[in-house]
């Protein structure tokens, strides 16, 4: 693939995050998706740029905020609005919704709702590849706030005190829901923490896709040859609200603009377009293919069947055998 | 002299390593983790002499991060591993519980069926070793309320030996409670044990007059007052749970059905606890088979205290156990 | 024994196991099981009470005698020692 | 101005006519002082009156006419000072509202009936320990009030009500399935607790005779309604050639004294109980929908009683027993049945029963299968028959014997074996 294609791609992704999520809020407001939405709309360039970093075999670890991970990761699009329709189709059978995509195809452990839970499990399946002697990495996602908890201290922790293969992605969009970050870490340059567990670290241009991408790929290529945990933390935006039910008391909207102006796909897209590297028609083409994409994941969502009440027990335990 | 089936003298402890260690020869992605289980042997020496045999690697202490060590043996199990997690006390598991209760319960449910949790959490349990408030609860009620855990307590040496094979056969994580007071339990074991059946309560004895279920540390008791009724001619059924959850109900309703009296015991306390869960089963589905009150002999609801005479005081005696099943045979 | 101590005790006997039974409407000469609707098991049980009562055992040979009250009665005085 | 009007008094109240006023205009009432009477379909009822005031006019005369719920009745002025209620504004928004709370103890009214009660024996109502639910005063309650009042006993004609006496759950059970009443039964178990044990020992039932024969006839109006719903059965007669055996018993009996003489029916109830042996299909229950074989053969007698109804205790562990045990057995049954003494256990668990109408001149019964049995025998009247005895024809007692079976478990082929066996049974009396 060449330069400007992988640019066109990593644009095509972020995009189509931003469209299907706008969509996403729409269809919440009308009703068909239920329980807490998270939007990820601003933050597009993490995923993106992270998930382009690792291979099919490793694994990822997200929080509640994830359909950019999943859509990143691979996880149809389809299949990701059918679960927050709660349909069978959906990629955890309607048993999950937004918060709690999984994908065993694609390595992707969840959507979890539970901030800093996900780090624990991170650094099992990192155990389990260090163990079995297989070169793999799992990176998991949180945000800021989760530094706060002990799970994250612990984990990181672990990870280094066995070297293990956990790439800690964290997104520090400033808000832990209301409560920015001054208000809630004594020490608020997060790399200084994964410092004093030894853990090397980077700041990285979160609303940058090329150089999320560029960090990832380093951390990555470390990790995987026996480097040891490594941590990034992405200084990124949310630019919409908590959820849907937030009236946003605790930014104002100026300091919401100043990041807006700063939209990682108007930065990409500004920048090929000033290299000449991105037509009008190209964009428009992009912007055509994306809607589509998302009106045919809406129309699967649609489609969808509800799981008979009947199995309502299921998967509380195992059917047959394990894994 | 039979030779019906070879035996040998073991205790409760080194049945628990034994079983450890078999499972470790006999499948690689098994290993243990947990606080001071290589070095320092285990705090109830329960792992004694496994680093040596096994390897830092493969007996793998840990530091005081509950959350963390439960967390990473949950997802090196998700990672295809079958890993056997040791937290010190069910006290400390509270350290654990996000992980125990938001991860391993949910995972296969939340996933709709993609990712089951096959993990083995080994805890210690009760009283009466003069531990204390902290390092003496019985919260196995606790993890037997959430739905997608499986919980057992081994009460006799043979369950202690054979239960851990089938929990780690489990596709789903089993959290296996043993009782501080059962460590030292010496007993003959049976060379030709086999796996339990984790679906299964086991009838320790066969009774008519009134119904004893119990389960774990309170087994060795509940044997002993029932040997007492005996000689007063009172006829116990003893069920042995020996299962939390998913709790064997028919073997429940079959001995209420058989004596129509009904006293659990339960170390744990009476509040929301498995002996209140138990009582309302047997009240919901066995109601008009009862010809006596159902009673339940359980911890004072107090903290357990240090003090031995206080300790004895707030735990389920002997004597209590006789005397309620006394009482409620009308004797 | 007067054949009204006879009459007596069939009647007691037979008021234990039908209550009943008015004596005074008792036709004498009518089979009594059809009468009184006694089945074998009251009629057997009516001859071991009346046997009980006057130390009279009544072999299987005789149990003709007991069809009616009027040839109990004179069975009864007859073989009354 | 105070509308008093109907008051919906229950769910099903829509319409009242007044019976009469209490008051007069210029009376001053109080809040909760009856006022007037009305006439319902539950009959006549006094209307209090909520607000403290001064009766202004009485709109409505009494009369016939029916008045609907909410029609005006009086008018009654506030005191001076007091606040005319405004009606209740509705709530703004649909917000969720927080259930209402129920009216507490001293708010609760006692019903009607009570009030009357207690004003027919002076009672203060007011004074009274409220031990209905929600705090409501019970006609108990009532009543130790008056004998409080009386200083002692209870008043005249009125007797308190007993204490609900403790029973186990399996003790009620029993005692619901078995009629026996339960405050008559001893109270052996914790707590002064009547157990089973105490229904099992106590005498079927203790009902008035009118009572019992009424209560029996509804427990099989239940029992054969249902057996006829839910029992597909099939029949199956035959007869029996009893020549053999009438005259062995008769032998037997001619060496015995009457109080052991054995009747025919002892001799059928034990050869029944040996042929099912043979075929243990038909001794045991239907339950769950699953047929439960029973090892133990426990023969259900269908006894009659004088008073009307039909018992049928069982003979226990009929297939063990020496003949003569069974007459014996059999004997006692009856008598124990006729007199109302039976014993529980003996009602509780036949596995097969055996009606005997042959001494009531039927030639064949019909029975109906007493659920959860699954099969039963029915014995007719023994006649002579003309039956060929080495090709010549000879006149043999015969009896006619017919089966009812339940054809979800056993089918006529299986049915049929059981009549045979009895045959051949018979056949050979001194092997019984």
């Amino acid at each position: 693939m060449s330069e400007t294609s992988h640019l066109h791609d990593l644009l095509w992704q972020m995009l189509r995050i931003r469209r299907f999520e706008e969509r996403s809020a729409q269809l919440y407001q009308e009703e068909k998706i239920r329980g807490f939405l998270h939007l990820y709309i601003g933050e597009e360039a993490v995923a993106v740029g992270v998930m382009g970093a690792l291979e099919p075999e490793d694994a990822v670890v997200a929080t509640y905020r994830e359909h950019g991970h999943a859509l990143a990761r691979g996880v149809a699009p389809g299949s990701v609005m059918a679960e927050m329709y709660g349909k069978v189709e959906g990629c955890s059978r309607g048993r999950g919704g937004s918060m709690h995509l999984f994908d065993a195809d694609n390595r992707f452990y969840g959507g979890n709702a539970i901030v800093g839970g996900g780090l624990p499990l991170a650094v099992g399946l990192a155990l389990a590849d260090h163990l079995s002697g297989r070169r793999r990495v799992t990176a998991v996602f949180f945000g800021e706030g989760a530094v706060a908890e002990g799970e994250f201290h612990e984990s990181m922790n672990l990870a280094a005190l066995w070297d293990l293969p956990v790439l800690f992605c964290c997104e520090n969009n400033l808000y832990a829901m209301g409560t920015a970050i001054e208000r809630s870490e004594s020490q608020t340059h997060l790399t200084l923490k994964a410092a004093s567990f030894e853990i090397p670290a980077w700041e990285v241009d979160g609303m940058d896709v090329v150089a999320v991408e560029e960090a990832a790929v380093k951390a990555v290529e470390s990790v995987r040859s026996g480097g040891g945990p490594h941590f990034l933390e992405f200084r990124t935006y949310r630019f919409r609200a908590h959820s849907m039910f937030d009236p946003e008391l605790y930014r104002s909207k100026e300091e919401v603009g100043e990041w807006m102006s700063r939209d990682p796909i108007e930065l990409l897209r500004g920048r090929l377009s000033a290299e000449g590297l991105l037509s009008e028609d190209d964009w428009e083409a992009m912007e055509e293919k994306v809607g589509a994409e998302v009106d045919d994941a809406v129309e699967f969502a649609e489609e969808g069947s509800w799981e008979p009440v009947g199995d309502l027990s299921r998967f509380v335990y195992s059917e047959v055998g394990g894994q | 002299m039979t030779l019906i089936a070879e035996k040998k003298t073991i205790t409760y402890r080194e049945a628990v390593r034994e079983a450890m260690s078999d499972a470790m020869r006999n499948d690689e992605r098994v290993f243990l983790m947990g606080e001071d289980v290589g070095r320092y042997g285990g705090c109830y020496a329960v792992s004694k002499g496994m680093l040596e045999e096994f390897g830092p690697d493969r007996v793998r202490d840990t530091p005081l991060s509950e959350s963390a060590f439960v967390g990473a043996g949950i997802g090196a199990a998700l990672g295809g591993m079958r890993p056997i997690v040791e937290v010190m006390t069910v006290n400390f598991s509270l350290l654990a519980l996000d992980q125990i209760v938001n991860t391993a319960a949910l995972y296969l449910h939340m996933s709709g069926g993609q990712f089951n949790v096959p993990v083995v959490i080994r805890m210690a349990t009760g009283a009466g070793r003069q531990l204390a408030a902290q390092h003496s609860h019985s919260l196995e009620g606790w993890y037997a309320h959430v739905p997608g855990l499986k919980v057992v307590a081994p009460g006799t040496i043979e369950d202690a030996r054979w239960m851990l094979a089938t929990a780690l056969d489990d596709p789903d994580p089993v959290i296996i409670f043993e009782h501080v007071g059962l460590y030292n339990m010496e007993g003959e074991l049976p060379e030709n044990g086999a796996p339990v059946d984790l679906a299964k309560a086991k009838l320790r004895q066969s009774g008519t007059d009134v119904s004893l279920i119990t389960y774990g540390g309170s087994l060795p008791k509940v044997m002993a007052a029932a040997d007492e009724l005996t000689q007063e001619g009172i006829s116990a059924d003893v069920l042995d749970l020996r299962v939390l959850r998913p709790l064997d109900i028919p073997a429940i309703i079959d001995t209420v059905t058989t004596t129509h009296r009904l006293v659990v015991i339960d170390e744990g306390w009476k509040t929301g606890g498995l002996s209140a869960e138990i009582a309302a089963r047997v009240a919901e589905d066995a109601i008009w088979e009862l010809d006596a009150p159902i009673r339940r002999v359980c911890s004072a609801e107090v903290p357990v205290p240090y003090a031995r005479h206080m300790e004895q005081a707030a735990l389920p005696q002997v004597a209590d156990i006789v005397a309620t099943a006394r009482a409620l045979v009308g004797r | 024994m007067t054949p009204q101590q006879a009459r007596q005790i069939i009647f007691d006997v037979l008021t234990d196991i039908a209550p009943e039974v008015d004596r005074n409407t008792v036709d004498d000469n009518r089979d009594l099981t059809e009468q009184l609707d006694l089945d074998s098991m009251d009629y057997l049980t009516w001859m071991i009470g009346i046997a009980e009562q006057t130390g009279i055992d009544i072999p299987q040979r005789d149990v003709s005698e007991f069809l009616t009250i009027a040839t109990a009665v004179t069975y009864l005085v007859e073989h009354h020692g | 101005m105070i509308d008093f009007v109907v008051p919906s008094l229950g769910a099903d109240m829509d319409r009242a006519t007044l019976v009469g006023w209490l008051v007069e205009p210029g009376d001053v009432v109080k809040k909760g002082q009856i006022i007037a009477e009305v006439e319902t379909e539950k009959g006549v009822i006094e209307v209090e009156c909520w607000h403290d005031g001064v009766v202004e006019e009485l709109v409505v005369e009494p009369g016939p006419e029916k008045l609907p719920v909410g029609a005006l009745l009086a008018r009654i002025r506030p005191l001076e000072g007091a606040p005319t209620p405004e009606p209740e504004a509705q709530p703004p928004t649909q917000a969720l509202k927080a259930p209402p709370l129920r009216p507490t103890a001293r708010e609760v009214a006692p019903a009607p009936p009570i009030r009357q009660l207690a004003h027919r024996l002076g009672v203060d109502l007011t004074r009274l320990e409220r031990t209905g639910p929600g705090g409501v005063i019970t006609r108990d309650d009532v009543l130790r009030g008056a004998s409080a009042l009386a200083g002692q006993g209870s008043p005249a004609g009125i007797v308190p009500a007993r204490g609900r006496k403790k029973a186990s759950p399996r003790a009620r059970w029993l005692a619901s399935q078995l009629g026996v009443d339960l405050d008559s039964t001893s109270a052996s178990g914790p707590e002064d607790m009547v157990v089973a044990k105490d229904i099992e020992a106590a005498p079927a039932t203790t009902l008035e005779p009118e009572d019992k024969v009424a209560a029996m006839r509804r427990a099989i109006a239940r029992s054969m309604s249902h057996s006829k719903r839910e029992i597909p059965h099939y029949y199956l007669a035959t007869h029996i050639d009893l020549d053999k055996s009438l005259s062995w018993l008769e032998a037997v009996n001619a060496e015995r004294s009457i109080s052991r003489r054995i009747l025919p029916a002892a001799l059928l109830l034990k050869a029944t109980a040996l042929a099912l042996r043979e075929v243990p299909e038909l001794n045991g229950h239907w339950i769950d929908e699953e047929f439960h074989r029973s090892e133990a053969v426990h023969i259900g007698v269908a006894i009659s009683i004088r008073e009307g109804g039909l018992v049928a205790p069982a003979i226990h562990n009929a297939d063990q027993l020496e003949l003569g045990e069974m007459m014996e057995l059999l004997r006692d049954l009856v008598t124990r049945a006729r007199s109302w003494r039976l014993r529980s256990s003996e009602m509780s668990d036949p596995t097969i029963t055996v009606t005997n109408l042959g001494d009531r001149g039927v030639e064949t019964a019909f029975p109906v299968i007493i659920p959860p049995q699954v099969a039963m025998v029915g014995l007719g009247k023994v006649v002579d028959a003309i039956v060929p005895v080495k090709g010549s024809p000879v006149a043999h007692p015969v009896i006619h014997v017919t089966l009812a079976g339940d054809h979800r478990v056993t089918d006529g082929h299986r049915g049929g074996l059981l009549l045979s066996t009895l045959e051949g049974l018979l056949q050979e009396p001194e092997s019984l």
